[in-house]
Formats: C-alpha cells, structure tokens, sequence
C-alpha cells in the first residue's frame, strides 16, 4: 500500500518536500508517523515528546483535510492516501 | 469575478481594484501586508497550495454571505521576499463601507489561522520558523 | 510623506501604497469610496477646499496619534464623476493590521460627518443634494 | 465694513459661490443672514423657518471655523471677515 507523506515548513526541512512510503498490511496515521520517526531521528524529537506523544503543535491532514492528533491518529489509510505534516500555519 | 491566486509574481492594487470594480458597489476596502522590517533582510513563504486555495475559497464565501460582499480579490505570495514587499492583497467590494470593512478583516483573520502557509525569517542572526513553539 | 489631496484628478492605488510605505509597516489597509449606481448616471461634487483640507489634517492627526500609524495618504475628488469611479481614497499603514484597520476607518467615518464636501446626485428624474433634510 | 460670504451646495446654487457685502456700521452673522434674506427669496425659504428661525440644517462658519447657529448668531464680524453658509456635509 503506498502513502505519500507530504511535509511543509520546519517539517520540510526535516523529512523533505514529499515521501512515498510502501506499507504491508494495515496503515493508520500514527503507525506511519512512527516508521517516519524510527527512520529520522530529527523527526522523532521535532514532532514527539519524551512520553512517546506527538506534540501539540504538530498539524496533520489526511487527504487535504485536518484530522485531531488527539483523537484520530488510529484512522485508517488507504492505497493512494496522502498525510500531510506541518507546523501551525503563519500566512498573511 | 471572485479570483484567488497564490504566486510567485508581485502584483498591482490598481489591477485587482480594477477586478473587484461593480456598478453597485460603493466601497472597496483593501488589506495589504509587506514585510515588515523587525530587525530581519528576507522572509521565505511557503504554501501548501493544494490545501490552500479551497481553503481561501471556503473563506471567501463564507466572507460573502456574511457581509454581502460584491467581489472579493485574494492574492498571496510564496518564495523570498525582501523588506518593503508585498506579502498578500485582499480587496472586499460591497453596497456599503460597514460591509467592505468587516468582510475584508474576516478574510484576513480566517486566513492567518486556517490556510496552510508558512513564513521563515532570514536575519543576520539565522533563520526562524514564524508561529513554532 | 503624509499627504492629502483635493482634487479634479483621478489616482492610482499603487501610486498612493507607494507612497505610504514603511520598512516598519506590517499592513496597508485602503479605504476606496466609488459613485454606486443606484439609479443615478452623475455624481457631482464640490469642496470649501480652505476649509476641508486643515480639517482632513486634523482628522489625519488624530487617526495617527490614536492608532500609532506609520503614514497616511488621502485624496478626495471634486467635480463630475460618472458610475463607478473613484471619490476618495485613504491609505494607512501600520506596524500591525489592527491599527491600519481602525486608523483607515476612523478617518473615513470623521471625513463624512466633519470635511466640507458635498455631492449632488444626478439621474434621469433629475437632481438631488446628498444628506439634505 | 466688507464681509465676504461663501455659499457651497445648495446655497451655492441660491446665492452663487461669493458675494462681497458692504455693511454700514455694525455687523454680525445674524445681520447678514438677515440681509441675504432679504435681497434673495430662494435664500429665506430654504434657510429660515416660517417663525423666522434659522432652520436646523443650516450650517455656518466663521474664518473657516464653526459657529453654532443657537448660541454664536451674535458674533460680531469684523472688516474682512469670511461667512460660510452650507447644507450638511457629505464627501467620502
């Protein structure tokens, strides 16, 4: 199954522009932060704390729409899927 | 009638004033943002564009509906930015001043806290992520 | 660098944000006032212009003192003006949107109650003063 | 004594935009509203009410500053001094 991981600002500058992940079996949001952070050290510490918990100023979006980190880390992702990774947003 | 654009290029007041332009509208209110020289040489922005631009579209609208806007002209721009430069224009046209007023504040307000983009301050003293921990 | 204008020409925006530009401004906020169709083909208007000109200084002023503003341009037009074109301009800048927002909307609200300026609306079913009893 | 008047909107259309007035011995605004009453008929209807008040609307200014048309009526005028009579503002 293949996810594109897509990562903007400080993130971007960690993880790069876009990653395509290949995953057997299942995939939720948090399992494909987890292999990001086993894969890039930087990424663990940007984006977990010590207690292993992401942090609250990390934004996600699947598929181009905002998910809770609180609450919904265990939603499913399917082939194709795309999960976005950034800061809080500072335009304007 | 109603654009919204995120670009490299600079853009002219006069051109976007000139879109948003409508027999009944008696008033256009204009946000401008530039780079703001607080002791830095370059701001980078950097958008998510895909996400972006429907999200400015879904404030757009809901800026319309609320304040009975006319037109509504949005540009923002990514890519390095000196001081002095324009960051991002927004024009409201409505019947009435009240409306054009309130409708362009909403826009520019829903936009710093919902679109995704991002800015980075270049000064002699490094590099810094706006609005990180 | 803060000026005020009565006259018979129209303006350019870009012109006037050029102007009121500051390394220290963050925000440019215009208020453009346009002759609204509502059923009229003409606007004329008509100034004390010694009069109006040290009023807008003094509603200058104290926008500037009120919302730390940066700079402030006006212009206001006289004369005959067709649907749709430009009556007044007012740009402000400020270090930060709040103030630039405020500061533009005082002024445009104090123009109308206190600057010696008047308009006569013309339409087919002929001729009318503005703000008559 | 000279004292130039100024007529702007409406008035201006009644009274035409200057008029020099010659005045013989003392003069104040009241005085020489009374006389542009009585030298333009348009100029009486549309400024003074049927019990010869001064109607609400009209606004005065004397050497470009205000005066109000309740209390400052009586202010004396002075060689060369300068009445604006005009119709509520309305610019912007």
């Amino acid at each position: 199954m293949k996810i594109k991981v897509m990562a903007f600002a400080s993130f971007r500058e960690i993880l790069g522009k876009e990653l395509d992940l290949d995953i057997v079996g299942e995939a939720t949001a948090s399992g494909v932060l987890a292999i990001l952070a086993v894969r890039n050290k930087r990424f663990k510490e940007a984006a977990f704390d010590e207690s292993g918990q992401i942090k609250d100023y990390v934004l996600l979006m699947i598929n181009r729409k905002r998910i809770d980190p609180r609450q919904d880390l265990s939603t499913r992702l399917h082939d194709g899927d795309e999960l976005a990774v950034f800061p809080p947003v500072a335009g304007g | 009638m109603l654009t919204i654009e995120i670009t490299n290029e600079d853009f002219s007041l006069d051109e976007l004033v000139r879109k948003a332009k409508r027999k009944d509208a008696g008033a256009l209110v204009t946000f401008l943002g530039t780079v703001r020289d607080d002791g830095i040489e370059r701001m980078e922005l950097e958008a998510f564009r895909e996400a972006a631009l429907p999200e400015l579209e879904r404030i757009r609208d809901e800026a319309a509906a609320k304040f009975n806007l006319l037109s509504v002209e949005v540009v923002h721009r990514v890519g390095s930015l000196a001081v002095g430069e324009n960051i991002v224009a927004i024009v409201c046209a409505a019947a009435h001043r009240d409306e054009a007023f309130r409708g362009c504040r909403y826009i520019i307000e829903e936009l710093k806290a919902r679109v995704p983009v991002w800015k980075k301050e270049l000064s002699k003293n490094g590099e810094r992520w706006v609005g990180h921990e």
